[in-house]
């Protein structure tokens, strides 16, 4: 059984007041609160064997060492990588994707190819590719979207994933509005014209079950602060044989393995893509946050948000006059993320009254500006949940909603 | 830092008059200085024009902008406030502005020579939303050092 | 009064036993351990205001936003910057130099310039220049080296710094063998005929006083792991003006003001360099260990450690037969690193011997090969101390290194 | 883990004889494989070459390394031991090798048939020594995996 109130315990945060209110926190997809397990994680790491890893003899850097690779290893397993050695340590999904920008497509986009994205992906999964774009003489392809319930147009997308398609790199699950787009379905047509296909797991990873194997692609990225883990430590998932042949990026200690003054040779998987001193703790409370999502189990994650989804849709109809919500109505469709607008009140203004609730949404363009122009609107309110969120705080968010509507129609807005 | 009470921003008569009236708001066609801003944390936006008269004095102001109730209040007051000075004054003017948004506690005279804006001082107690307060006079800014050359 | 012992109490893990004995750890280096103030900084966030920043309507998005930023005020007045915008956050030093590498450098280096270092260059300020050298047709030039005190040929530096040298780029400290370079007289040298300069800083910040105007740099590095702050997280200072010619480095969300699919736009300073989710919580505690530097006072940590160094270079002095000790004898021209070899024992089989007496060395190349082969070997013992280390540490391991040799010259070598 | 005491690395008889008196130890001219090999983490050094007789085993073995005492030892036990060997039946030493050091621990059989090579096994109780024995091996296996082509 689910035990919400249980999970709850184990977030020290999650009791804590905000103008003397109770703390909602509904910005999940900015980032997670985190498990005791994981803040001790850190403090066990820093209190008990922090040292350098790999290059030591003395005991304490061979405990970091081992403990250090072992959240490597857990990584790998969540995702279904076949070898700890797919998995590189980044700080964020930010530099994920950067690195595969700046190393295997400089080296492998021509002029002439495309990239194919969705018009969903956060700046981080489309600025990158921009660069490469305009570096290379090759041109981003933007997957079309239906305009009833934002979801991608599935039929016309033979004219978009073509034998010019070099690269698919599409976010798994939308932090601007939720949605869960066909992943394997876009993997399949992208390998059948030899693509490369890249998934942006940053949000769905932290609320369904992920695989590499099952999605079949070649790069996959993760942000530990987003799945209950520490800020600062990412990864990214990379095909063995894609990231042998790909050169390095980042230089300098740990990834090579001679050096002179002229030249240097490279370290073997995954040391060869991490220069200089890693985030050893992080990288280490991130396996803690890995260790905890898996005895809570995904699929029970899953179920736990598609509930709240159902919940919170259902509630959000009622003010359908007021307020638009983006994305799919079913909730099999989409994670736990509620975006929505309103004409009687801009979101900050919206946000602000929220807060003065204690309950937390996130209020802007997330991160996703085109997507906000496709939707017509500058700016969404988006109320975010995971594991540990209930109905109630749901049924909270949407009264606060409601007071401040009557609010703002009343001549403040 | 003390907590602001929603009212204190939302009902007050001189913020909610420039929100519902914006002033200025047509489009200035031959301006002399023109800028446009945005706040990249979530994409609000300014856009500001101005003719100057023969003596360097800002003669027409339009203001445009898509935001929040403090982005829009500002740029609407900003665009009556700045009439008839160089800008110089302009420069001045906005200094003290930020002075009174992010110094010290005002005193009741740095308001009350504010006019319209010290109304916006309330916006300090809603640390948050000082950048909206500021978006429109950063616009500014940028428009007359760009303007200067 | 400086008191080692009050300072020792400050860190928790000074109290471990390795194998039943106390633990001495002397690989401060490599990376230093952490007083509970920056710990509990750590816990204080994740426990009570842990939100993603600078996007945030809500309270804790808020405060976490402040601190985050105060913490960058921290560092920029830690070394004398201008103003916070200055210093860009990253992983560590190696991603700072590399940020300039693959930005400034590729910019602004070109066929026939050459770039500037010396022999004791840490791998992370030596191949990133090599590749930005090959991809630009330039060169690298490595400054000479006395043979009697492995110093600087200060006398023949005008053959190497020239009108042709675009980039210096010098390591302050050594963590190789803990000479400090007369980093102020380069840079001169370097300004006068136009070049820009870049100090490593990240082995000197944490030891002794470093003002970036006083040094007249371009460019410093430095890494939180090193001066007791948590891994992960780093810091580049980059002059004003010359950050904001710069191109952007990692693209994506936080770094960009507007984006449309095929162009954006760049955000102010720092925020241009900075793509996606910060390691807030991490600059958060490189802050606190700032404040904890500060309150000891970088001159008093400076004393104690030539304290330190003056006592162990006389210890050692007993086993000159036996060990080579690298470096200037005159305590004011190094840190307080002790990097030995001998004959009779390869590092490796020393440290082996030496951390089952409780005592935590580095034995290899400490990522300097080339320095290494300058010396004439392929590894070193180092002892490296840090603020509270104790001359009774130093007797610990001069006792344990004198016992080594004799196992080892008993015929196990 | 057990804590293993310095002396059944440093003291045994064995190890002691391939440190002291390597075997094969000059350098193989006309080598049908040749390898070399560094400790990333350390900077020890193995070089490794091999002359094949017509029926495709190991005649004659070269080996060089700068390192440590478990290094050194190592590669002149590697160097004995594989002579008169096919390369599959090199590979599948190789592999016995690795799971006496990194697999469970090993029984006393598996032992007496590596003969020198399993005095090896004590250096499983110093973790961080393992990879100084297996260095010269990953090279080895990187020169026969080279060989085939
Ligand atoms: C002088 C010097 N520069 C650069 C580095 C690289 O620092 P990091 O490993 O934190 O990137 C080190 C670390 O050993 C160093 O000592
Ligand atoms: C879908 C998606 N991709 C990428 C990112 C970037 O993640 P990070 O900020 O951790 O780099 C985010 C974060 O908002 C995201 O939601």
């Amino acid at each position: 059984m689910y035990d919400v109130q249980k999970i709850r315990k184990d977030f020290p945060i999650l009791s804590r007041k905000v103008y003397d209110k109770p703390l909602v926190y509904l910005d999940n997809a900015a980032t997670t609160q985190k498990p005791r397990q994981v803040i001790q994680a850190l403090v066990d790491y820093y209190e008990g064997y922090n040292a350098n890893v790999h290059r030591g003899v003395h005991a304490l850097s061979q405990e970091a060492t081992e403990r250090y690779e072992e959240a490597r290893g857990k990584v790998a397993r969540f995702i279904g990588a076949e070898s700890p050695d797919e998995i590189i340590w980044t700080r964020n999904a930010s530099e994920s994707l950067n690195l595969v920008a700046y190393t295997w497509a400089q080296e492998n986009i021509r002029e002439g190819d495309e990239i194919v994205v969705t018009p969903y992906e956060h700046h981080s999964n489309l600025v990158p590719w921009q660069k490469v774009a305009r570096d290379k003489g090759a041109s981003l392809r933007i997957l079309p979207m239906r305009e009833e319930d934002n979801s991608l147009d599935m039929e016309r997308v033979d004219e978009f994933i073509t034998p010019r398609t070099k690269l698919l790199a599409v976010v798994h699950m939308s932090n601007g509005i939720g949605i869960i787009n066909p992943v394997e379905e876009l993997a399949r047509r992208a390998r059948a014209v030899g693509a490369t296909v890249l998934i942006d797991a940053t949000q769905s990873a932290p609320h369904l079950p992920v695989d590499v194997q099952g999605l079949d692609c070649d790069f996959l990225t993760l942000s530990g602060h987003k799945m209950l883990g520490p800020t600062g430590i990412g990864a990214l998932y990379g095909r063995r044989e894609i990231l042998e042949r790909m050169e390095p990026f980042l230089r300098g200690g740990e990834m090579v393995l001679e050096v002179w003054y002229d030249r240097a040779t490279w370290n073997d998987l995954p040391m060869k893509f991490e220069a200089g001193t890693p985030n050893i703790a992080d990288a280490i409370g991130f396996g803690a946050a890995i260790d905890y999502l898996e005895a809570v189990g995904m699929e029970n994650v899953r179920d736990h948000e598609i509930a709240l989804t159902a919940h919170a849709l259902e509630a959000f109809k009622e003010l359908e006059e007021e307020i638009d919500v983006f994305g799919p109505r079913d909730p099999e469709r989409r994670g736990a993320i509620i975006s929505f607008h309103s004409d009687i009140v801009h979101p900050h203004d919206l946000g602000t009254f929220l807060d003065r609730d204690g309950i937390a949404v996130r209020t802007g363009h997330h991160c996703t500006m085109p997507l906000m122009r496709e939707l017509g609107v500058i700016a969404t309110a988006r109320a975010s949940c995971y594991l540990y969120n209930t109905e109630e705080e749901i049924d909270a968010l949407v009264d606060s909603v409601k007071r401040a509507l009557r609010y703002f129609s009343d001549g403040a807005g | 830092m003390a907590l602001g009470n929603l009212d204190e921003i939302y009902r007050d008569d001189v913020i909610l008059d420039h929100r519902r009236n914006p002033r200025n708001a047509a489009r200035l066609k031959d301006a002399d200085i023109a800028a446009d801003g945005v706040n990249p944390f979530c994409g609000d936006e300014i856009h500001l024009q101005m003719r100057l008269d023969d003596g360097g004095r800002v003669a027409e102001v339009g203001f445009q902008g898509e935001g929040c109730s403090i982005n829009q209040a500002t740029g609407s007051m900003l665009s009556e406030a700045i009439k008839g000075l160089t800008l110089p004054q302009v420069e001045a003017l906005s200094a003290k502005f930020h002075e009174m948004m992010q110094g010290p506690e005002p005193p009741d005279e740095m308001l009350t020579a504010l006019g319209d804006l010290g109304s916006l001082s309330k916006v300090r107690d809603f640390p948050v939303r000082i950048k909206c307060a500021l978006l429109a006079w950063s616009t500014l800014e940028d428009g007359v050092a760009a303007g200067r050359g």
